[in-house]
Order: structure tokens, then C-alpha cells, then sequence
């Protein structure tokens, strides 16, 4: 029976949250994650410090908030290439709106319009049935340029006082010794991850992306779900974007036009989610996102010059992935 | 009549419209082509990544038979051959800012990147008094602009043994990017006294980490290139000390100008360089920064 | 001790030769020392409950899964058995119990697949493929285009391709896993002369079937597995049915429970005239509460679709769906389910349970309402609500939490019926519910039907299992090429009648 | 007999594309590429002429290349991310080896370089057993890490004559009035085309997209054919970036960094392909690539701005889909 359980937690752990111990898919990501901390600690004498684990913590906030929506995505078997562009599109909004408004208007704005080009994903994708990647690959593009047309193109600064501080705070803030980002982060991922294994709606989630056909046959509203998952991908996104925004106090067209989106992605599957749906949850994107973290900040720490990083990193992706495959090595 | 080049129609070719510093400049090219009653249309690379996207750029508007081109080239060599068939189609081509190796440019408006860089570097030698630790937050990697910029600053300070750039890194323009890498090396490296950035993004993710960091303006010396809103009140704030610009605005409309002079048969000179001068706090509102927006 | 029964055969004459073969699957001992002898011309009935070790040990023998210990020897040679592709150069075939089939290749692709005819050019010659495919599918009687994507088939017609890919492999040794779980007597019948020739021509066989009554025309000696060991090799002849059960089930079977009469209330489903395209077309019915009717008919002959478009899966061309009195026209399976419909797929891997979820979350997630508090489901009674459905139905799992997968062919049907068994739906639609089910819980399903129809429920089954139709039902409806063309009250009816309705009727 | 010989040719038909009947998937991206050339024909004297449709199917060869290699690992129910980073790597290194060995060894250390990458990710999904996403996600960093170190992060310019100009009539050449590298791009794509239709492993490929399991109990081997899958779309992304390459005569280490890995995937999947695997082929992957191809192009011509022109194509690409899915209603 012992022996059971282990056999239970693959499937049944990450959809009931209820692992009795630890979750195999992720051992391999945990491994790197460990080996990484001791290599890194023993080289330099600056990774191990209070400060540096809080500012990789606070680095990482927005991305684990990313990560969380996209692994919604990813369980249901699809993917959301929009996260990039809404993260641009909610930061100039939220800047241009905040410079005359003021900030609750301006954050209501830009959240608003994240959400709201993730309501359009979803209903392109759960009401008029295309496929999520053509959906988000589409929106992405008219995302990104929304937010240029928006900006006029250019960053926006000068934000009045004193909102602008209180934006910072979401990006940078302290309340004691506890970063707002973080804080923030951990609040949605718990939720999400109620969501998912607490709630008929995420256990929909999960049925959807095991097997599409078994969850019509079941009375699921797959439509209606669908529309819930990219609700959530792109909200989270919006709420990584403002975040972001507020760490450097300004909407930017193209904040989110860099490596967000393949990182959001490449930190679910990390983490051990399938890309075929049905399988993972939010805590091993967690750990999928802390890899990626401590991964660079190491690197910078050792002043690895940029060139070699990236060979580094692209190792480290694939090695500890990799370990997981040791595993199942049986039958 | 939109899709007609009528022949009066100037193309500006950018690698990344989206940068401050050509948002900058757009407004330059713009109304230089109206005083002379030509009509602008500027196309994005979407990013110095995209040559491939800017060389069809460059096709396609060959095709719309456009009086002249403005080139900011995304790559100096990788646009030789389409430029030159620009060219022997009979549609002069204007460099600005960076060059396209080919004799058979028209012409080049510019700011000596390399010397833009080398006058930081002189500049923090003096006020470090010839030695600190400084780290480089070098812009995108793998782009000429950047090279140029990054071996100016660096061959300058070669000649100071007691500075030593203690770390650099490539990043993308992203002030969110800066920020994280510039909190990673204020950690390795408490006791930098510089740092030197790309442009003024990048050097608004520093200033956010240096503050994050409880510094206070001056405790770290920042050093930029261009003049935009923000890093001018950074600069007035004492966070930044010192950027260098040459005059982008000026720049735009002396290529523009150029380009329709060439159009219209003119003869241009080959190279016609803009002044490029070192901006800090004591100077920031004495200097003459007409060069630095439009009228 | 299996060799009690008869003497050893002398390696000469066994083609195929098992000793002590064991697997384990974390938290299950699949296979615990299992010996077999295969002669050459043999037919070998390989028996045992749902999840006893049937399809491992096939596995094991065609290189699928590799043995935790035991050897396995070729006309005396012991041999590895390492993937698909050495078990194919031995000349091991398998029709395997979940259909191997690749959806979006056609029939004839499917049939050579990994075998491919090339012309000299090293191109795949499509014209000897799709020749040689016709004539496998004729072999089988089947009139399916081989062009035909399998995606498109149905499940009866899949098994019939499945069977005619490996009649293509001209193997000494081949494996069929319950070949007959989803089809009707005539595609049956047609397989046993197949098998018969296969056996003079000196082909062994291992036959694995729950159906009971086709072992002892088919066969020449069985075993029987408990649990994964072996509990003994038999003649045929030295067995009768109720021996058999006992083997397998390791009771005393209680013969089976006399059909009892029921006592049908009022008309809860009407179809009138309802018609789907190139499916079948002008059905009407009446379904009353507390009645079996039960459709019957050879493979394609729509019932499956005709059951979907009634669940609301497929649109339907023509006709009226009638409720309890008023007309409903479900555009999906959800709103049949609210009207209080509820279908039990033909198709389980494809339609009935997600192989990748756990067990209990397949069981629940038809009636995951039951179980929601405001916000939250009640995990605990989720999990108290399926440990009692496995073991009322005697799912065999080593945890609730276990995936799916993990599961043998018939548990996983079982666990399709408790999905659907916990809701609470008034009109209960079967399609082929025990196919692959053992004889224990064939008797418990049965059992279940009649309590449904014993609570006023309505039920409709579609089987094609002719023993199981006239155990079950009250009503009989023969359909053929999607017409009905027979109905038959369930009383002092023989079962040659029904069968010659659905082979050679037409419609009335 | 004679029913099985319709049967016989219909198959062939199919299978090899050439159906009578036209490939539904392909009508939607078709309608829209037809109603892009009419609007743009009205709308713009220039876009209709022998050499603007000349310049866009030279401009648009490597992308048909990188996405027929694409076209692989996708129909395996796959991705390859690393493709970008290919370009780049086999720019860099075939610019750096010509400068000093002359065209025929940078040409062939170049394509070396990619094809090499390509059995490295073959090796890592087939043999290893890593799943495609996280290997050439991995790749995707090493390789563009490598291009940078290779090249020292700067362009290499200034090749040698004649081989540069023999360099550039791969990029840019002409026999008589046929541009070399859309004949390179035909033969690729013909060559492609037989091998999935009317080959041994071809089909395979569409097996195991198909459904894994079932390959693995034919008797296929598996790994084997992934790794074919990976040489493949790593040497059709080395010839793509040679082409490239030769097209700016130099080698650039952000040649391959941009759009064009989305552009190759995107593509692939407006032409019908599916992303679960099994399903497509690369004929449909060249309708994909016209598709983007001449849309971008018409919207230069029409000097429509940059930031209204990426709106504009992410709509085209969602429209181009949702056609398909209004033809597929039912069951
Ligand atoms: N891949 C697997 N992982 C874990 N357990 C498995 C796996 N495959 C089979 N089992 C277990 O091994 C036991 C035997 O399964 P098997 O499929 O051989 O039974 P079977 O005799 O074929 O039953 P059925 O008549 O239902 O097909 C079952 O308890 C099943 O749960
Ligand atoms: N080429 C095809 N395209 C689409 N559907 C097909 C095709 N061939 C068969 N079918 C469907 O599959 C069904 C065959 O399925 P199956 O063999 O299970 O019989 P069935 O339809 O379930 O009828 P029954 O349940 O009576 O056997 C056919 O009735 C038909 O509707
Ligand atoms: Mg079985
Ligand atoms: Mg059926």
C-alpha cells in the first residue's frame, strides 16, 4: 500500500493537492535548484545572503505571477503566447492613464485592459473553437501593437507624486521585511493553486486538457472554462506587467517584448506541467520559476561574461529536466 | 494616393522606432520633410534582431519607387547589398547615426559613437580620480552600435590601470532587465564606484536598483548616452552625472534634408558630422539642447 | 502444477514456452511466476478476471513491458524479448485489447504499419498497400474503404481492422486480447472459422475472452490466472462453465440470478422518426420507465450514433427527441445530462474515462456537483464516494489516485459505468456496458441494471453480445444499416430469431 | 478489384496532397491570401508587378525552408525553438571560416554547425527521451550563446571577393529570371514532400505524431526516427541561415533572433498543420508562409505604420484559422 500511494501522488497529488509526499515531476527541477544553491554558495560569498535570496525574490515576483496564469494554459493543453504584449500593453496603459488620473484610475485602466484582451482570447478560443495557439499568436501581435499605438511608441515617465510611490511600492515596496512583489505572488499562487485542486472549475481545468472529448461527454462547458483559463492567463499577466511598470515607476511599450514570455512558458514545463494538458500544477511552476531565477543571478553574481551565460543556462533548462526522465526509466 | 509613392516621398528606415532616442528624433524627420513638402513614412524593424525584416523593408519601399531613403541601418554591413540596389534604382540613400560599408552611400549624417563613449570615460576618470571599480550595463549584444560604444568607454579606460570594469553584461533595453542584473552586481560588487549604461532605459533600471539599495544620488556614479525627458531629471535629481548627446533631432533633419537635396539631383556632402558633447548637473540647464527636441 | 492436467510437451512440440514469469507495477504484482505451453496448432484460452495479469503477460511476450523475471523460449530456445520489432522477426502477432491503431493514418496504413511495402525506389507502393490491405479486410468481412482514416471508424469496425493487421503479420504465433469485446455474432463467427484455419495450418494460439460461451467451441486447452499466478492448465473438455467461473472467480459462481419480469410505468423517451445522414435514419421508439430495451445489430450498424445524437453529441438531420411528454432538441451532451440523460460511451478510452487522470477524479467528474460546497469540493467525500464505487463494482486499483492508465481493459470500463453510475440521471444509456468486463462483474452490472430499472429509472442498452441481450432485456430492437428492423418482446424469445433479424431484416 | 484501385488512387491522391479535391484545411489560409492579393492589388499599382511578387517569394525563401523543417517536428507532435538560434550560429560560423578558407569550407563548417545542433536535439529527444520543448528550448540559449562567442558578439563584414559575390547569389542570385533561392526552397520543399508523403519514415513521422504508443507496439523505431526529425529541421534552419547570410553578405549573431522562429512555427500552423502532431504536411506549410509572406509586404507598400501593421497581421492570422473551424461543424 506504501508502495500505492507513490503510485497515486503522479496523478492524483498535483490534482488534489493532497501529496502526501513529494511530487516526483518535480525531483528533477528541486535537484538543479539544490545543486545550483551549493555551486553558487561555495563560489561566491555574496549568493547566500539575505539581501541577495530577497532581491531574487522580488526579481522573480513578477514572473511567478506569469508563470502561475500560463500554467492554466498549459493544463487545458494550450498555451498563451499574449503574456508578453499584455505585460507591454497593461504598463503604458496604466503610465498614461496614472499621469492624468492619477493611480487608482490609471491601475484600474491597465489591469482592465489586460483582462480585457484576456477575455478576448478566451472568447476566440472557447466561443469561436480556434486553436489557442493561433489565438494567443494573433493576439500577441495586435497586443504588442495596441500598446505601441497607445504610447505613441515611447516610454512614459515623469509620473506625478506621491502615486508615483505608492506604484513603486507594488514593484518594490516593503511592508516590515516582507517585499510587496513577493507578497503579491504568493497571495495569487495560492489562489490559483485553490483553484485548481479545491474547486469544480479547475477540476474542469484538468479534464479539459486530459482528454477534450471524455470532458464533452461529461457535461463540462468546455467553452465556458476555456474562457476562465485565458481570463486568468492574461490577468495574471496584467497584474506581472503592473508590477513590473512600477519597478521602474513607467509604461514601457516594450517591457514585456523581451524573454518574459518564453521564461513564463519554458518555467511551467520546467517545473514538470505537460505541454499536453492534464498534468501539473502552479506549485511546480514555482519551483520552475525559482530555477530560472537563481539560475541568472548567479551567474551575474560570478560575472559569467553574457555570451557564456547563455550556453549555461540553456544547460541547466535541459539538465534538469533531464533527471526526470532518469526516473521513469521502468516498465 | 497613400499607396501611390507620389514622387515626393522621403522613407525612413529604423531598426527600433520603439527606442526612446529614435521617438526622439521621428518628430525631426517629420517636419524637415514638410518644410520642403515631402512626405515622411517611417518603417520599423521592430528591433535590431530584425536585418532580414529591414533588408524587405528596404525592397519593398524600392518598389514604391519613394524620392529618397533615411537608413539607420540595423546591421552597417548586412544592408550593403540592398542599399546599393536602392541606389542603382536611382533612390539615394542617407545614413544617420551608423554606416552602411558601401562607397556607394550618398551620404552619412552622424554622431561618432566611439568618441560619444570615450568622453564618458574621460569624464568619470576625472572624477574618480584614475581608479574604482566600475561595472557595464552594455545595451544589446551582437550590434555594431553597441560595439562601437562599448570599445570607446572601454579602450579610454584602458589607459587608467586602476579602473577596473569589474563586470559587464549584455541586456536587452528593457529598464526591467537592467534593474534585476544591476541588483545582482551591486551584491557581487559593493564597493562600485560607476557604472556605465547604453542608454537611458537601461539607465533607469540602475537608478531604480541603486535606490532599492538605499544609495543616495552620487554614492554610485551613472554614467548614459542621450537626453530624454527622464534622464534629464535624473540628472537634475543628481542620480545620473553625466550623459553624452550628440543632437539626434539635428541629426534627423540634416538626413532628411540631405536626402531630398540628393533626390532633387543636388550635390550632398559624403559626411557632414553633429557635435557631440558631455552633459551633467552643472550643465544640464545651460547647455543648448536645441538639437534634443523639436520646435 | 498446470501440468497435472496433461503431461509436458517436449520443447519440439511447444512452439511458445513461459516458466515463472513475474511483474510488478508499483503497488500491483501483475504477473507472480506464471508458466504456459503453446503447441503449435493450438488454441489456448488464456482466462481471468478483470485486471488477473491477461494482457501483462501479452505484453511481456510481445516486448511491450519487459519482465521482472521468468524466461520465455521459441520452439525450446530461450529468447529476449526486448521490443515490438524482435517479437515481430519471431513471429509473434498481436490483436491487442486497447486497439493499436494510429487515428489519423488510413486503414490500409494502419494495417502495414512498421511493415511497409516499398517499391524498388524505396517509395511505399501504395497500390500493393491498399490491395493487400482489401484483401486482409475481406478476409475479416469488412466493406470499409482502406483509404478510410481510422479516426473515422467505429470501435467495432477498429477491432475488425485490428484483427485484419494482424492476420497481415503471417506469424506462428499469434495473441488475440479479447478480439471479440465489440462485436456481434456474424463478425464472430467469421473470426472463429479464421482461427480454425490459422490452427491447421499450425498456427498456437493464445485466446483471451470473457465471453465465456465461445470457449468451448474455439479452444483446446485454458488457463486460468488469479491475481497474476496461475491456478492450472485444463483441456477443454475437462471443463464446464460453471467450473470455469469458480477457476476465475475462485468461488462457487452463483449461476445467474433468473432474468426477472419487470413492471414497465409510463413512456419516458420517444424517438420519432429520427434520422443523421449516412448513419441511420427514421429510428422512433419508446423507452418506459422501469424497461430494458436493449438495440442489437452488427457492427455499424449506428447504434452508437444513434445513442450520441439522443445524448445530444451529435446533431441530428431529422425527427423529434420526446421527454417525458415534451420535445427536447439537446445541442450537447450537457444539456442532455440536465435533462437528466446520462451515456455510457462505446468508446472508453476515446469518450468514457481520461486515461490520464486519476481514478477518482474519473468517477466523480460527471457529478462533480454532488460534491461541491460553495466554493470548494469536498475532497474527503469525493474520495469516500469513490472507494465505495470501487469496490461495489470490484475495481481493481492499487489507489484511488491512481491514474487511470494503470488500470486493466475492464477496470477501466468499470470505472466508466461508476461515473455514470453516480449520477443521478432517469434515462440511462449503454453502449456495449460490459465489453471487456469479467464474468464476476458482468453478473454485478447486470445486477445494476435491473436496480435501475427496479427504481423507475429508464434504461436503453446496445450490445451486441447475444447471451448478454437476452439475459437483460424486456424489449429487443434489431437495427440494421441504421434501421430498426425488428421488435421482439423478451419472452420465451430464441436468440437464432434476433440474430437472423439483424444479419438479413429489412426495414419494415 | 477495380474498387480497389479507386480506393488505390484516392489514397495516392490523398496521401500525396496532389488530391483532386482540395485539402480543406488549406482553405482558410487560401481565402486569405486570395483577399489579400485583391485588396492589395486595388489598393497599391506596385503590388501586382512580376518584380514586387519576384521580390517577396526571394524574400519569403528561407522562411519556407525553416518552416518545411518545421513542418517535422511539428507532425511528430513537437516543436523546434532552436531554430532561430541555427540561423544565427551557421551565419556567424560561415561568415567566420569563409573569411579565412574561402566560401566551400565556411559554407560547409556553416551548414556542419547546424545540422550539428540538429542531431544534438535529435539525440537529446530520441535517444535521451527529453521532450522537445525543453531540449530545443535549452538549444535554443547554447546555440545563440555560441553564435555570440563564436562571432565576439560582433557582425563579421568584409568577406573575401569573389566568394562573397558567389555567397550572395545563394541569398540573392538569379538564374536567367529564376531567383536561386526560391529554387532552393523548391527543391527542399519537393524533397521534403516526397520523403513525408511517399517514404518509409515519412509516414512513421506521421505515426508517432499520431500516437506515440501505438508506433512503439508496430515496431517502429522510435528514436530513430526523431532524431531524423531534428537533422532535418536543424538542416533545413542551417540552409535557411546560410541563405540569409548570403542575402546581407555577412555573418550576424542576431540574424536569427528575431520574428523568424514564431514567424516558422506560426506559419506551419496557419497552413493546417496540427500542433498535437499527425495531422499536415509541408504543402500546407507553404500556403502558411505566403500567408505571412504577402501580408507584410502589402502593408509596406501601403506604407501602413509599423505599430497599425502588427494589429493588422495578428488579425489576418486568426481570421486566416477561424474559416477552417466555421467549415468543421458537426459531430
Ligand atoms: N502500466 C501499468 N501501470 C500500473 N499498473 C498496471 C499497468 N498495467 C497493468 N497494471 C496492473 O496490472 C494488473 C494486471 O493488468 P492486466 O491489464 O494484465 O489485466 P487483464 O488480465 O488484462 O485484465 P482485463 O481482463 O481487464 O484486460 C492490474 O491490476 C493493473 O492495474
Ligand atoms: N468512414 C467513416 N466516416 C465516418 N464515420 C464512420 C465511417 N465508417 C464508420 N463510421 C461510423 O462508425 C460506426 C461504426 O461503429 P461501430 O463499429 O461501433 O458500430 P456502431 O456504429 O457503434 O454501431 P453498433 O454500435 O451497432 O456497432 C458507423 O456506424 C459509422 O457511423
Ligand atoms: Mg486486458
Ligand atoms: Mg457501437
Amino acid at each position: 500500500m506504501s508502495a500505492s500511494n507513490t503510485n497515486g501522488s503522479r496523478a492524483g497529488a498535483a490534482l488534489t493537492g493532497m501529496a502526501s509526499r513529494i511530487d516526483p515531476a518535480t525531483v528533477g527541477p528541486a535537484a538543479a535548484l539544490a545543486l545550483m544553491f551549493i555551486v553558487y554558495s561555495v563560489l561566491s560569498p555574496h549568493f547566500l545572503t539575505v539581501q541577495n535570496i530577497t532581491n531574487v525574490l522580488v526579481q522573480s515576483a513578477p514572473l511567478m505571477i506569469l508563470a502561475s496564469g500560463q500554467t492554466f494554459a498549459l493544463l487545458m493543453g494550450g498555451l498563451d503566447l499574449s503574456q508578453g504584449s499584455i505585460v507591454s500593453l497593461v504598463s503604458v496603459v496604466t503610465a498614461g492613464v496614472m499621469m492624468h488620473f492619477g493611480l487608482p484610475l490609471g491601475a484600474a485602466a491597465g489591469l482592465g485592459a489586460g483582462i480585457g484582451i484576456g477575455l478576448v482570447n478566451g472568447l476566440l478560443v472557447g466561443r469561436a473553437r480556434i486553436q489557442p495557439f493561433i489565438v494567443t499568436l494573433g493576439m500577441l501581435y495586435i497586443t504588442a501593437g495596441a500598446a505601441m499605438v497607445v504610447s505613441d511608441g515611447s516610454s512614459i515617465f515623469g509620473l506625478p507624486r506621491p502615486d508615483v510611490d505608492y506604484f513603486f511600492w507594488f514593484g518594490g515596496g516593503f511592508i516590515g521585511p516582507v517585499p510587496v512583489p513577493t507578497l503579491i505572488a504568493v497571495i495569487l499562487i495560492a489562489a490559483a493553486h485553490l483553484v485548481l485542486t479545491q474547486t469544480r472549475i479547475g477540476r474542469h481545468v484538468f479534464a479539459i486538457g486530459s482528454n477534450e472529448q471524455v470532458a464533452v461527454m461529461s457535461g463540462i462547458d468546455v467553452g465556458r472554462v476555456k474562457i476562465f483559463i485565458f481570463l486568468v492567463s492574461g490577468g495574471f499577466a496584467a497584474v506581472g506587467g503592473f508590477m513590473l511598470s512600477g519597478r521602474v515607476i513607467s509604461g514601457q511599450p516594450l517591457l514585456g517584448a523581451g524573454d518574459i514570455l518564453l521564461q513564463s512558458i519554458g518555467a511551467v514545463i520546467i517545473g514538470g506541467t505537460s505541454i499536453f494538458g492534464g498534468q501539473g500544477g502552479v506549485l511546480r511552476t514555482v519551483i520552475g520559476v525559482l530555477v530560472i531565477a537563481f539560475m541568472v543571478n548567479g551567474l551575474n553574481l560570478l560575472a559569467i561574461s553574457t555570451f557564456a551565460q547563455q550556453i549555461i543556462v540553456g544547460a541547466i533548462i535541459i539538465l534538469s529536466v533531464w533527471v526526470n526522465t532518469l526516473q521513469r526509466r521502468r516498465t | 494616393t497613400q499607396a501611390q509613392a507620389d514622387a515626393k516621398e522621403v522613407a525612413v528606415m529604423l531598426p527600433a522606432a520603439g527606442d526612446p532616442y529614435f521617438k526622439l528624433k521621428s518628430c525631426g524627420y517629420i517636419e524637415e520633410g514638410k518644410k520642403a513638402g515631402y512626405d515622411v513614412k517611417i518603417y520599423d524593424a521592430g528591433g535590431y534582431g530584425n536585418l532580414d525584416k529591414q533588408v524587405s523593408q528596404i525592397q519593398d519601399v524600392i518598389q514604391r519607387k519613394v524620392s529618397a531613403i533615411v537608413l539607420v541601418p540595423a546591421s552597417s554591413d548586412g544592408t550593403v547589398p540592398v542599399v546599393e540596389k536602392a541606389i542603382d534604382s536611382g533612390i539615394p540613400v542617407i545614413n544617420d547615426g551608423i554606416a552602411t560599408h558601401s562607397e556607394k552611400v550618398s551620404g552619412f549624417v552622424g554622431e561618432p559613437s566611439y568618441v560619444m563613449t570615450e568622453l564618458l570615460a574621460a569624464y568619470l576618470a576625472d572624477k574618480l580620480g584614475g581608479s574604482g571599480e566600475i561595472v557595464m550595463l552594455s545595451g544589446p549584444g551582437g550590434l555594431d552600435l553597441t560595439r562601437f560604444r562599448v570599445d570607446g568607454f572601454k579602450d579610454y579606460l584602458a589607459k587608467y590601470p586602476g579602473m577596473k570594469v569589474v563586470a559587464d553584461k549584455f541586456t536587452s533595453t528593457s529598464s526591467a532587465d537592467a534593474l534585476n542584473t544591476m541588483q545582482d552586481f551591486l551584491q557581487a560588487h559593493p564597493g562600485v564606484k560607476a557604472v556605465y549604461t547604453f542608454n537611458g532605459p537601461i539607465a533607469i533600471g540602475v537608478v531604480q536598483a541603486l535606490r532599492a539599495a538605499g544609495k543616495k544620488p552620487g554614492d554610485v556614479l551613472v554614467v548614459t548616452t542621450d537626453m530624454e525627458v527622464e534622464t534629464e531629471r535624473l540628472i537634475e535629481d543628481g542620480w545620473i552625472q553625466a550623459t553624452v548627446v550628440s543632437q539626434p533631432v539635428t541629426m534627423a533633419q540634416l538626413a532628411v534634408r540631405r536626402a531630398i537635396e540628393a533626390a532633387e539631383g543636388k550635390s550632398i556632402p559624403k559626411e557632414t558630422l553633429t557635435q557631440a558633447s558631455v552633459i551633467t548637473q552643472s550643465t544640464v540647464n545651460a547647455v543648448d539642447l536645441s538639437g534634443q527636441e523639436c520646435q | 502444477m498446470s501440468d497435472l492436467a496433461n503431461p509436458a510437451p517436449t520443447a519440439s512440440e511447444t512452439v511458445l514456452s513461459i516458466a515463472g514469469l513475474s511483474k510488478a507495477f508499483p503497488g500491483v504484482v501483475a504477473l507472480d511466476g506464471v508458466s504456459l505451453d503453446l503447441h503449435p496448432g493450438e488454441v489456448h484460452a488464456l482466462l481471468g478476471a478483470n485486471g488477473a495479469g491477461k494482457s501483462t503477460l501479452i505484453k511481456i511476450v510481445s516486448g511491450i513491458y519487459r519482465a521482472d523475471s521468468g524466461e520465455i523460449r521459441i520452439d525450446g530456445e530461450p529468447v529476449e524479448i526486448r521490443d515490438a520489432q524482435t517479437a515481430q522477426a519471431l513471429g509473434i502477432s498481436v490483436i491487442y485489447q486497447d486497439l493499436a491503431l494510429t487515428p489519423h493514418l488510413s486503414v490500409a496504413e494502419n494495417i502495414f504499419l512498421g511493415r511497409e511495402f516499398l517499391t524498388p525506389l524505396h517509395m511505399i507502393d501504395w497500390k500493393r498497400t491498399h490491395e493487400e490491405a482489401r484483401r486482409l479486410l475481406d478476409r475479416v468481412g469488412i466493406d470499409i474503404p482502406t483509404t478510410t482514416k481510422v479516426r473515422d471508424l467505429g470501435t467495432g469496425q477498429k477491432q475488425l481492422v485490428e484483427i485484419a493487421r494482424a492476420l497481415g503479420i503471417d506469424a506462428r504465433i499469434l495473441i488475440l486480447d479479447e478480439p471479440t469485446a465489440s462485436l456481434s455474432h456474424a463478425e464472430t463467427d467469421r473470426l472463429f472459422e479464421l482461427v480454425h484455419r490459422l490452427a491447421e495450418s499450425g498456427v498456437g494460439m493464445i485466446y483471451v475472452s470473457h465471453r465465456l460461451e465461445e470457449i468451448a467451441p474455439l479452444v483446446d486447452r485454458v488457463t486460468v490466472l488469479r491475481d497474476g499466478r496461475s491456478v492450472g492448465t485444463f483441456p477443454v473438455g475437462e471443463l464446464d462453465r460453471r467450473k470455469v467461473v469458480s477457476l476465475i472467480t475462485g468461488h462457487e459462481g452463483a449461476s445467474t440470478p433468473a432474468h426477472r419480469k419487470r413492471l414497465p410505468g409510463e413512456i419516458l423517451l420517444e424517438l420519432r422518426g429520427l434520422t443523421r445522414q449516412g448513419e441511420f435514419s427514421d429510428i422512433s421508439l419508446d423507452v418506459r420507465r422501469g424497461e430494458v430495451l436493449v438495440l442489437t445489430g452488427l457492427v455499424g450498424a449506428g447504434r452508437t450514433e444513434l445513442l450520441e445524437t439522443v445524448f445530444g453529441a451529435r446533431p441530428a438531420d431529422g425527427g423529434e427527441i420526446i421527454l417525458s411528454g415534451t420535445p427536447i432538441s439537446p445541442a450537447s451532451p450537457r444539456d442532455a445530462i440536465g435533462a437528466g440523460i446520462a451515456l455510457i460511451p462505446e468508446d472508453r478510452r476515446g469518450r468514457g474515462v481520461s486515461v490520464i487522470m486519476p481514478v477518482f477524479a474519473n468517477i466523480t467528474l460527471a457529478a462533480l456537483g454532488r460534491f461541491a460546497r460553495r466554493f470548494r469540493l469536498d475532497l474527503a467525500q469525493e474520495m469516500t464516494h469513490a472507494r465505495k464505487m470501487i469496490a461495489d463494482l470490484g475495481i481493481r486499483t492499487s489507489s484511488p489516485l491512481a491514474p487511470a492508465s494503470s488500470l486493466s481493459g475492464g477496470n477501466q470500463q468499470k470505472v466508466a459505468l461508476a461515473k455514470w453510475l453516480s449520477t443521478d440521471a432517469e434515462l440511462f444509456l449503454f453502449d456495449e456496458p460490459t465489453q471487456g468486463v469479467d464474468v464476476g462483474a458482468k453478473e454485478e452490472i447486470y445486477r445494476l441494471i435491473d436496480e435501475l430499472a427496479a427504481n423507475g429509472k429508464a434504461v436503453v442498452v446496445a450490445s451486441s453480445d447475444i447471451e448478454e441481450v437476452m439475459e437483460i432485456a424486456d424489449r429487443i430492437l434489431a437495427v440494421r444499416k441504421g434501421r430498426i428492423v425488428g421488435e421482439f418482446d423478451n419472452r420465451d424469445l430464441k436468440a437464432s430469431v434476433v440474430m437472423d433479424a439483424i444479419t438479413h431484416g429489412d426495414a419494415k
